[in-house]
């Protein structure tokens, strides 16, 4: 006897989705993942906008992810348009895009999975159990959020980060005020790492094909793809490399690199950075505690860049407490017919922007691949895995175990649906 | 009153004088460069040249939002306030005009305690200046209220002190000073818009009409305007069961001004332009018959479609002059 | 004090204004022990379909059948609905097109062919539908805004909303005019101040985030706007872009 | 060194003792104060207001509706109509609030001595009056003799009438009661005339060379009033108004409730027919 097993909706994670179980018997048959936030339809909003009004607009894609989105946006515009931004735009961009890195990774590990490794249903039953914690945690975020703002003007969708430079720089004052902040919160980093160590008792998931930007983290931003195995593809050439197609179940995209369904976010980051022959402290926990490397370790490491972030914040801030002498340098951004592409490392994994313009700046075609549409493809094949290992538990619990495995994704559905067909 | 002279390159050892008696602010440029008074951190900052500032010196007396008062099991308290002893230097006598008409708002009758206690600590050094395209007080003057004035000569600044406070502060620079002669003007007459005929509001004037069907109630000119302190209370109840009562600025133009349940005794913008004209021109009770306008014109300069009510009574031209203000102390 | 129980729920929305709830970090764990969060999707598993709550904030606009089932549940289970953010107050980003293309067309854009599966119309505000009984504007929405909105609920009230335009505060912070001196598109005029003007005060126009400030007199702004040189297309592009329903022809 | 300790923002403590519901939307509230302000309300004349705070809601001005007992209990009688009126409604009895005051010009009493005095009251105007009555009442021989007329939308809402007519009765004060609309049921064993104020006045015969009237009500019953008044002789100077302002501050710096150049919080709220008919907005 056929029957389906539904988790409706899925709760701690940004955005709108379901899970279904098909079963025969106790046989796991198949598993459905529905992304099935609203959709906005930016791609179709942006046509016919000018050039100045997208990043403003693309932003708004998803709240969490909105600074890494809008940067994107102005890289892809600015490479459109042949600018060159200045070296204090430059550095205070990454500054931001690290503050929003940090905010992002400490509410979900904080806020969204904390409660799984305390068996607790959600954020507020922390302020009881685990108030220090959650505490912690907070206070890391706090951190991400301050550096969001006080470089952003605005907590989301910033505003201080525009084409070409900046509304105004950072004043010096404010660059040590966050620097406090930041080395304060150094060592609750270093206990995260400790805290998200354990990974759950699952059995085996089949190992990732990641996909990270080669120049991870620093800066965030790059212009070649890696991929677990040795493949790499140029940002600019993405379409001939990633293939999205659309599930009739869900209103995400679907996205296969060069023909596999890629892992991409902190694990991805790691595993490519490894690869490319990365040493030290990060690499080494990882492979300690994930001999396996599947992506029960996706939390560890987020947890060591938060780590990561802080530190490279810090440095920032001191380069560009040294560029105190040179000026903003903002540049003209001058449109022309053409087209820009340009990817990022968002908290998630490699986020993809490109649009196309008239002489005149107008938006012709925009689309944005987003690291939830990469990633549905492995969520959904380690879905139906961590389902068959489970075959024959009891509903509820292969419910939370699925639940778990999909915050493990750490999935933003909000940015996912909203993917464009060319 | 009392006289003395200083050279100019004794400026700066005069304004390190001064943070003796507390913070040093004066005008200088923001980043965005926009003339505005700030802490003198770094003296080379100063611009004595400024024109005006975009926020008059009302921001160091009644601060655009404040927590007045704090609530917790149901019992109201002042909050609590210590604002640190400023000494702001180089007020336009326009400037100290306005801060003497806000004197006579705050201090008379039941006295205001937040301003009271911020205007004691706050020492006052006035200069005098050139006016600029928009001001109509054409000639500088000294007056209003200030402990010192400053006026420029050849080579240097002569000095004026007066009251308690401005002794003290002569007293310290004292090195500093020589002997003067009072030389030149320094009280020259002060012109501002005299009092208008309340009958005015009603005149028929075209320009009503117009300014009604134009203002965008963006409430610049109250805002920048140095004697306009219309405020509004507010009260947020906050997580822990008590609260707190803000005070922040309120403007006539905006349509919540004479609201009440269920009616608006200035319902249209017209009524609140007349509502305008009257409380600057001609005053309320108890200054019933006293114009609150120093001439400085920040109200025209920031308006973005350009109204400016003393078009209504004859433009700046009708701006009169007023008999020379004896410099007085500051309270 | 007895506890206020709260559903907090997104329709069409990027999840921000949710967040900025997440975001007080420092007053969330006071938030957690004075409100039972029984509905946060977002934040929470496990909740009662039965439940009924204190207050409902909800952001997003409404633009499915889904969205609607879900805001009229809330409506009928909630004392109070609170219009959260300018989507569920305005339309917001996604609503910026509705007068200027069809639905359809937007569809066919994104999903080709698969659009005829996807049930969508113009995203609308709350009020279009249900009666609101408080909002809270911004897109972000501010976190004081919000904090305000908790610490009223807590006292049995609603919070006061003053309304001003961002030109207010934006001149009580001695901002550059960005309009009158730098000639840019600025809507501070015409947007519900409360930000503190936060866009100005780094140098970057007000794109109007937080909706029309009451009696916004519009068609000053607008004649304003071309006398300064702007292209009508460009101006109402830029209004348009939170809230499609400008009447441009308002003074009041 | 802080504030100064007399703020006159600072509202003194009180308790909310009780409250006895008058009609559907309005109840009597009675409000004990701290000790500290027993000494500033026994000043209390018929016609000032004081500033009512409800914490968590606000603060409105409100007009008491007797004058302030020995002990500093006030008699308040509010109607809900918004923001913080309904969250006093709501109130639990025991609760804090808070007063200041009181404010403003009250009706000048000494010059009424020795005079017969009208008193008109329009719906919910018939609060601040009851306060006057309560004065005038005190002090019988003090004053002429003391008419009231009452007006209110219903009989439902004809506030205090046991208790007026009880006055009546003892022959301590005239009574007029009218209504706008005649009831389908006559409610109880009360009745009235059916009519508007106005409509009573004009067949009223008073000393109305030496009365001074008192008047209370909606904005839009003054203008009929006033015509009849004059008409019947009453000269300018002796017809007081209580007026209706939006009030902040209540002690003249807000500037909301400005009428022309005069301040309703100091100036007011009980003002002259005589200085009024100086100011267009007034009525
Ligand atoms: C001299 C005088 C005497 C009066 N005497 C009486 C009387 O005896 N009995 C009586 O019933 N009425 C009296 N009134 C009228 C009474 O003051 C109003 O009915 C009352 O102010 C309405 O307040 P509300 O908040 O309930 O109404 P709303 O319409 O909700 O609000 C009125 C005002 O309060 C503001 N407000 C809303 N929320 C807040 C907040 N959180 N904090 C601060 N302000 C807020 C609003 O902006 C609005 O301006 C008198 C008025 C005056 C001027
Ligand atoms: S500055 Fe001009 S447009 Fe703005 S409120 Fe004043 S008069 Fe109106
Ligand atoms: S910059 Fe914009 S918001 Fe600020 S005053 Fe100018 S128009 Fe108003
Ligand atoms: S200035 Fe304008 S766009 Fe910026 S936050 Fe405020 S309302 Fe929003």
């Amino acid at each position: 006897m056929g029957s389906v097993v539904e988790i409706n909706p899925l709760t701690r994670v940004e955005g709108h989705g379901s899970v279904k179980l098909y079963l025969d018997g106790s046989r796991v048959e198949r598993v459905e993942l529905c992304l099935t936030d609203s959709p906005r339809l930016f791609e179709s909003l942006l046509v016919g906008r000018s050039f100045r009004e997208l990043p403003e607009v693309i932003c708004r894609i998803c709240s969490l992810c909105s600074t890494i989105h809008k940067l994107t946006a102005l890289l892809a515009v600015e490479k459109a348009f042949g600018v060159e931004v200045s070296p204090v735009t430059r550095l205070t961009r990454e500054l931001i895009a690290h503050g929003g890195l940090m905010q992002s990774h400490a509410l979900h590990l904080y806020c969204l999975m904390l409660p799984d490794l305390l068996e607790l249903k959600g954020v507020s039953d922390l302020a009881t159990a685990a108030p220090e914690r959650l505490k912690a945690g907070l206070a890391i975020k706090r951190v991400g959020n301050l550096i969001q703002e006080t470089v952003g003007g605005r907590l989301i969708h910033p505003v201080n980060i525009t084409l070409g430079g900046l509304g105004r720089r950072i004043g010096k004052k404010e660059l040590l005020r966050l620097r406090d902040e930041l080395q304060a919160i150094l060592p609750a980093c270093r206990d995260a790492v400790k805290l998200f160590r354990t990974p759950f008792p699952f059995p085996p998931l089949p190992s990732p094909n990641c996909l990270a930007l080669a120049t991870t983290a620093p800066p965030l931003s790059g212009d070649l793809f890696r991929m677990s195995g040795g493949g790499s593809f140029l940002v600019e050439q993405y379409r001939e490399h990633v293939i999205e197609s659309i599930l009739p179940w869900s209103r995400a995209k679907y996205a296969r690199v060069q023909g596999e369904e890629p892992t991409v976010g902190a694990l991805a980051r790691l595993m490519i950075a490894r690869e490319q022959g990365a040493k030290g402290g990060m690499i080494e926990t990882v492979e300690e505690e994930l001999p396996q490397g599947d992506i029960r370790g996706n939390n560890l490491a987020q947890s060591r860049e938060l780590v990561q972030a802080a530190e490279r914040c810090v440095a920032l801030i001191d380069d560009l407490l040294g560029m105190e002498r040179e000026s903003l340098g903002n540049v003209e951004v001058a449109p022309k017919s053409g087209r820009g592409s340009a990817a990022c490392e968002a908290p998630r994994g490699s986020l993809i922007h490109s649009y196309g313009f008239d002489r005149a700046g107008f938006c012709t075609e925009a689309d944005v691949v987003t690291p939830t549409s990469l990633n549905q493809g492995a969520l959904s094949r380690d879905l139906l895995a961590l389902a068959r290992g489970m075959e024959g538990a009891g509903s509820q619990e292969m419910i939370g175990a699925l639940e778990r495995l999909i915050r493990c994704y750490d999935p933003c559905i909000s940015c996912s649906v909203h993917v464009i067909k060319f | 009153m009392e006289h003395a002279y200083f050279k100019q390159t004794q400026l700066g050892p005069l304004l390190e004088t001064l943070r003796l008696f507390g913070e040093l602010h004066g005008p200088v440029l923001s980043e965005a460069g926009v003339a505005s008074f700030a802490a003198l951190d770094d003296l080379g900052a100063l611009r004595l040249d400024y024109g005006k500032t975009r926020i008059p010196p009302k921001k160091y007396l009644f601060p655009f939002r404040e927590e007045l008062l704090q609530y917790r099991d149901g019992i109201y308290r002042q909050s609590p306030l210590d604002p640190p002893n400023i000494v702001l230097f180089g007020v336009h006598p326009c400037d100290l005009a306005a801060i003497a008409y806000l004197d006579r708002v705050f201090l008379a009758e039941r006295p205001e305690p937040a301003y009271a206690l911020r205007r004691e600590r706050l020492t006052l050094v006035g200069v005098s200046c050139e006016p600029d395209d928009f001001c109509f007080c054409s000639q500088p003057q000294e007056g209003g209220a200030c402990d010192l004035f400053l006026a420029p000569r050849k080579d240097g600044f002569q000095l004026a002190f007066a009251g308690a406070k401005g002794a003290a502060l002569a007293e310290a620079a004292r090195g500093l000073l020589s002997e003067a002669r009072p030389e030149g003007e320094m009280s020259a007459p002060f012109r501002a818009i005299p009092a208008q005929d309340p009958q005015l509001r009603f005149s028929d004037h075209p320009l009503w009409q117009k300014f009604a069907l134009t203002c965008v109630s963006c409430g610049a000119c109250s805002v920048c305007c140095p004697t306009c302190y219309c405020f509004d209370l507010r009260e947020y109840p906050s997580l822990d069961g008590g609260g707190t009562r803000l005070r922040e600025w309120d403007n006539c133009l905006f349509a919540t001004h004479g609201e009440v349940a269920g009616a608006n005794f200035r319902a249209s913008r017209l009524d609140r332009l007349r509502y305008r004209f009257l409380h600057k021109y001609c005053g309320f009770s108890p200054l019933e018959g006293m114009s609150s306008c120093v001439g400085c014109g920040r109200c025209k300069e920031v308006c973005p479609v350009d109204i400016d009510l003393r078009e209504l009574c004859g433009g700046p031209d009708a701006a009169a002059a007023v008999p020379p203000a004896p410099l007085r102390p500051a309270s | 004090m007895n506890k206020p129980r709260l559903a907090i729920a997104g329709l069409t929305a990027c999840s921000g204004c949710q967040l900025t709830l997440l975001n007080c970090e420092e007053e969330l764990p006071e938030i957690f022990a004075r409100f039972h969060l029984d509905y946060f999707p977002m934040a929470e598993s496990f909740h009662d379909p039965q439940a009924t709550f204190d207050a409902a904030i909800v952001e997003g606009a409404l633009s499915t059948p889904a969205d609607l089932a879900t805001l009229f549940r809330l409506r009928n289970a909630s004392r109070l609905l609170i219009a959260f953010g300018t989507c569920a107050l305005f339309g917001g980003v996604a609503a910026m097109n509705n007068k200027s293309s069809a639905r359809l067309t937007l569809l066919n854009g994104v999903y080709g062919e698969a659009s005829a599966g996807v049930e969508s119309f113009p995203p609308s505000p709350f009020r279009n539908f249900v009666s609101v009984d408080f909002a809270i504007t911004g897109c972000p929405p501010e976190k004081s805004d919000l904090l305000a909105l908790l610490g009223a609920l807590l006292a049995g009230t609603l919070p006061p909303t003053p309304c001003y335009p961002v030109c207010t505060e934006c001149r009580s912070r001695e901002n550059l005019c960005l309009l009158l001196e730098k000639n840019e598109l600025c809507l501070g005029p015409v947007i519900q101040g409360g930000c503190n003007a936060r866009c100005p005060a780094s140098g970057i126009v007000c794109e109007g985030c937080r909706g029309p400030v009451r009696e916004a007199n519009v068609a000053q702004q607008l004649a304003l706007l071309l006398e300064r040189g702007f292209d009508a297309k460009e101006i109402e592009r830029r209004m348009s872009r939170f809230t499609p329903e400008w009447d441009y022809g308002q003074r009041r | 060194m802080n504030r100064t300790t007399f703020d006159p923002h600072t509202p003194f403590a009180a308790t909310l003792l009780d409250r006895r519901s008058l009609s559907e939307d309005t109840a009597l509230f009675s409000v004990l104060a701290e000790p500290a302000a027993v000494e500033p309300l026994a000043r209390f004349l018929p016609g000032q207001f004081l500033q009512l705070s409800v914490p968590g809601a606000g603060e409105i001005p409100i007009s008491p509706a007797d004058l302030p007992s020995a002990d500093g209990t006030l008699q308040l009688c509010v109607r809900r109509v918004g923001h913080v009126t309904e969250h006093l409604h709501r109130a639990e009895i025991g609760c804090k609030l808070g007063v200041r005051g009181p404010f403003g010009v009250g009706f000048p009493v000494e010059e009424m001595t020795g005079r017969p005095v009208l008193l008109l009251a329009g719906g919910l105007g018939i609060a601040p009056l009851r306060s006057l009555i309560c004065y005038l009442l005190r002090q019988p021989e003090r004053f002429g003799e003391i008419t009231l007329m009452y007006g209110a939308k219903q009989p439902q809402l004809m506030l205090f009438r046991e208790e007026l007519s009880v006055l009546a009765a003892q022959g301590r004060l005239r009574l007029y009661l009218t209504v706008d609309f005649a009831p389908q049921q006559p409610t109880g064993d009360f009745s009235c005339a059916v009519g508007l104020l106005p409509e009573l006045l004009q067949g009223f015969v008073f000393d109305a060379q030496r009365s001074y009237v008192a008047v209370c009500g909606p904005p839009p019953l003054y203008r009929c009033l006033m015509d009849e008044l004059l008409g019947a002789g009453v000269a300018a100077e002796r017809i007081l108004l209580s007026l209706e302002r939006r009030m902040r501050c209540g002690i003249g710096r807000c500037c909301h409730c400005a009428l022309g150049q005069k301040l309703c919080c100091i100036d007011g709220p009980v003002f002259r027919l005589s200085e009024l008919q100086r100011i267009p907005e007034a009525l």
